[in-house]
């Protein structure tokens, strides 16, 4: 992880209030790994903003970031035009584990703006050879993004809690329906993770957590978890924010 | 030359700027950014008798240039930081302060005889104002003769010089002061976190968990000042001064209030380096502002 | 159609909103900006017994996300009040609130007995709170025993509510409410200014001419709420609710906090409308967090 | 005084740390008067900045200003670029006394950054027909702007602290040297103006008072000043900044 500034390199709405945006730093680029996240300072809030890697071109130095436009700094974020500076602590945390047998096939599950780092990751284990399959949940039909993306990578389901766009429900509807995978990672809600993983317990996967962070690094204890094992506990900026779905209590 | 270093209680510092307790963990993330040699001291997470998991998330919440936290004291117990806390630190060179907490007096006494087992740890900083403990914490450090008394057996119990962390949520800091001084403590530390509170509105309760939580950062520097220049008034002991620093013109203006040397906390938070540009810069600024030392400028801002 | 009015003792609030003593003068100014009609109440800069001066210039300094003010209770005295400016508020259609400030019980029994002889102003707001009086204001806003005392003298002195002003910088903000609740407080008013201070380098010497000053704005509001949110669980009087509002949002938490209506000062200094577009705004805000009227939210926030 | 948006046409450096900005709004520059001041705000600071009107044309709506780069908020300030929109306060204050016989002569005594506004006079009372003479003093050469804006209206000492431009030393040593003259303006640090106001105690005199502010507008009370006449005080946002020197206790 290092201090850097990221120049943006271009913004564009992708869904309903959802920004993406390119920003470049070598560095960051070349460590990146599918899960990790950046923690970005916007104007002068006292708190920095943790925000998922979504995608990461090692080649033009480039990251990408997809955002929901919710509070403070989200909304003075997405006022920045191309050509600024962004002062970023990165790439923070354990990302997903992807050392898997190449002949095998995973379960990507994600919800709303929980879905971003699905999407490195995805990508990343296709280059692989790893089939990818996905299931991705949203609000409705005009938060939908990344659609055809995901299905470049593979089998993937669209489900809209509203019915206004592909499959209408929840996620764990239709995770029965996507076929035969070895391991599933999931990204999303807290409520949705809980569902998830109760769902497919018998599966070894994957959970990221979101939490309210002060230092990003490890430092502060804000963003701790108890873990399953009893008095326990880890750092989501550090230990995390992917977890074994059945090591920590959610 | 600007002569940064400062002789305080058991601390000889090579300059003024710490980071603060609970603000930079046992010094490990920030080792990755820079030499932690650099800095006048480190100054640890609270230490307690047992290893304590703090409070429920969450725990931290953002208020206009400020931030309240109520991570609840959580540690792994100050057996487990001598064992593998302190010695990690102890590769730096720099001072270490121990910053203490409990729930009753006997778990203080526990603590503070705990790190005489260690000569790797140079001073105490006793916390008797963390806002977040429930069991009791907070009366120690509202009330004079509590605060005075658990001075007095922190005191007894260790060989180190003992710095008290004042409470800034009283009517009247310096009766404090100048009780934990007649207790024997060797310096202060102050300020630590005001009590405070955000409500969520979606949700229409509390964000932090604990409900309250307590606020830091550059939002509270006016009072930290404030009690400051009223303390070193009526003490004759250091301070080491905090509450909001983000830059080495704050440092200075700590230092005229009456401040011996700062710590620096919220500010870690937003740039993982600002100990160390602070020290870089403290200089400049000194010398700016017609000071050739740190020792010059403290209590220079004080008119009668 | 969300339903902004309140009642609270000798005032029927259109609106929760009012501008905060000694921010907004006596109305003149912002008069020119907008109709005060529009107004929950106007609270009127402090009266005293006799016209007031009030301290040396430099008055105010700006802080992160506050502001210091140590203006020292100038006002042309409580007759020529009366006289010139409740007549000018009595143009308006909206409730006046005389803010009485003294140095003796005396004093503060003389100001509160004036205001009887006019039928335009419809409750005092009781400043035992300003930090920024020397010869004793202080105190009775720390001590419980004299704001009762104090708070029962004006009561027996005045036809009129009395809202008790609570000072913040305390070590038990409880205590005093109920004091003052006791000794016949109609309501309370909180918070107001927590002390502070800033040194000027170049000087090296406190900025403001008075050292210290009143420390208020978007800095003190997670205190401000804490405060609230404690006091409106421990007392059967309404609270008008203060510090650091800047928008609907910022008043929909005081509500939350257990607030009945909310004054706003700092803000006006920004933008001289804010009072005005936060009436306009606050329907929208309720609305959105599911809410049909201001009554409807008061202490909605509070969780056990 | 209203509440406006000044948006910034021209902003250029015309001295060591010392900015002109051109800012367009109609009625603030059909209404301003020599002597008034924009209450600015700047950023997200608590308190705005006062700055004098240091020149205003109504035909193309603008109004120039001068500052100094001092503190946070001049900081941020000299950083806006053309195009952006500045919320103002204005036009503040009451301006300096302009109704005065034809044929006569005023001085104009300046330091520093208290120079701009008594440019706007200077003109505005030579279009009237008066004669203009002045007196300004800076720190040092790098320091000096708008002298050739003074002598275009008449004659014009530049003083300087260091002697590296003009003549060396203070205003008040020239004073006898610039001619004769009917009364006087003043602009400028406070122990400028009390040298001055003493030196001319005879000659009718108008100074301007700078103080930390509030509200601007008259409802706060922090800037305040005592009247020479005992016990009152004067707003020197609201009945200023501009008084007779006799009026006010400097
Ligand atoms: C590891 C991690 C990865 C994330 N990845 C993404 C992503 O890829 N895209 C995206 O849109 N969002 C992501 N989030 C959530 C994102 O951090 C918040 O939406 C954002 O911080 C809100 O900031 P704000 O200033 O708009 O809201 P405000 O409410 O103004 O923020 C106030 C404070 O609360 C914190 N906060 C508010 N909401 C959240 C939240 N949901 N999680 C954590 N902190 C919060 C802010 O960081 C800030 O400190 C991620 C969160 C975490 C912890
Ligand atoms: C009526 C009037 C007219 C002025 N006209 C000009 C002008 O034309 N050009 C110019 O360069 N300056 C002028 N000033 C001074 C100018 O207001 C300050 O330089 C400016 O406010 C400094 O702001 P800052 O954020 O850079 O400094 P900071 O020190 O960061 O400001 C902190 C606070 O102190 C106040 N402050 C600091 N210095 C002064 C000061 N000298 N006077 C009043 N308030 C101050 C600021 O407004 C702010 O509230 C004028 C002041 C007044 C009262
Ligand atoms: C997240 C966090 C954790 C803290 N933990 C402790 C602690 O364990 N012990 C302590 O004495 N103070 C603790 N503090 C208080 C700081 O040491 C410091 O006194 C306070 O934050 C004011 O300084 P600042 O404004 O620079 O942060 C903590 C502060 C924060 C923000
Ligand atoms: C310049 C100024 C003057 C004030 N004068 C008074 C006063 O005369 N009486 C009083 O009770 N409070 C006074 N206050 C306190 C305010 O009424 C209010 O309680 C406090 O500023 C917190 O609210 P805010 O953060 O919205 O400003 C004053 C505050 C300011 C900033
Ligand atoms: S945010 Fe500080 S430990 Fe995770
Ligand atoms: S600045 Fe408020 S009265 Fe002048």
């Amino acid at each position: 992880m290092i201090k850097a500034q990221m120049k943006i390199l271009t913004k564009r709405v992708v869904a309903l209030d959802t920004i993406e945006m390119n920003l470049q730093n070598d560095y960051i680029s070349k460590h990146a790994l599918p899960g990790q996240f950046l923690h970005i300072q916007v104007g002068n809030y006292t708190l920095r903003r943790p925000v998922s890697i979504a995608d990461c071109n090692r080649e033009t130095g480039t990251v990408t970031i997809l955002f929901r436009v919710s509070g403070k700094g989200t909304n003075e974020l997405a006022t920045y035009d191309s050509g600024k500076m962004l002062d970023v602590l990165g790439p923070i945390g354990n990302g997903y584990p992807i050392n898997l047998e190449s002949p095998s096939t995973v379960l990507l599950v994600g919800g709303g703006i929980g879905i971003p780092p699905l999407y490195y990751l995805g990508k990343t284990l296709k280059e692989k050879g790893i089939n990818v399959l996905s299931v991705l949940g949203y609000q409705g039909k005009e938060h939908v993004f990344l659609e055809q993306e995901f299905l470049e990578l593979g089998k993937s389901i669209i489900v809209t809690n509203d019915g206004t766009y592909g499959e209408k429900g929840f996620v764990t509807d239709f995770l029965d329906r996507i076929g035969l995978y070895d391991c599933y990672y999931s990204c999303g809600p807290i409520p949705m993770l809980k569902a998830v993983s109760a769902k497919l317990k018998d599966k070894q996967g994957y959970i990221s957590l979101e939490e309210r962070m002060g230092c990003g690094v490890g430092a502060c204890f804000a963003c701790v978890i108890p873990t399953k094992e009893g008095t326990g506990y880890k750092k989501i900026c550090k230990d995390g924010p992917v977890f074994k779905a059945e090591e920590v209590l959610l | 030359m600007i002569d940064l270093a400062i002789e305080l209680p058991g601390l000889s510092l090579k300059n003024p700027i710490m980071p603060a307790s609970g603000c930079f963990g046992f010094g490990r993330e920030y080792s990755k950014f820079y030499d932690l040699s650099k800095l006048g001291a480190v100054i640890m997470k609270a230490a307690t008798g047992r290893e304590r998991f703090g409070n429920p998330t969450p725990r931290v919440a953002e208020t206009s240039s400020g931030m309240l936290n109520a991570i609840g004291l959580q540690n792994p117990g100050v057996s487990k930081i001598i064992e593998t806390e302190v010695p990690f630190l102890a590769n730096f060179d720099t001072p270490i302060i121990a910053n203490i907490a409990g729930s009753t007096l006997e778990e203080y006494e526990l603590v503070a005889r705990s790190f005489n087992k260690t000569d790797k740890v140079h001073a105490l900083e006793l916390n008797i104002s963390c806002p977040n403990v429930k069991e009791g914490g907070i009366q120690f450090g509202t009330d004079p003769q509590m605060a005075a008394h658990v001075t007095e057996v922190v005191k007894k119990a260790s060989n180190l010089p003992v710095y008290v962390k004042l409470s800034p949520n009283v009517t009247d800091i310096c009766s404090m002061a100048k009780a934990v001084e007649e207790a024997g403590a060797d310096g202060l530390s102050m300020i630590n976190t005001l009590t405070g509170m955000q409500i969520h509105l979606p949700s229409r309760r509390p964000l932090i968990a604990n409900k309250t939580g307590g606020l830091s950062g550059a939002a509270i520097k006016p009072i930290a000042i404030r009690m400051i220049y009223e303390v070193s008034q009526q003490v004759n002991i250091p301070i080491i001064g905090m509450g909001g620093i983000q830059s080495a013109a704050d440092v200075l203006e700590f230092l005229l209030a009456g401040a011996s040397a700062v710590a620096i906390g919220t500010a870690n938070f937003q740039n993982p380096f600002v100990c160390s540009e602070i020290i870089d810069e403290l200089p400049l600024v000194l010398g700016k502002y017609g000071f050739t030392s740190v020792e010059e400028a403290i209590g220079k801002g004080i008119v009668s």
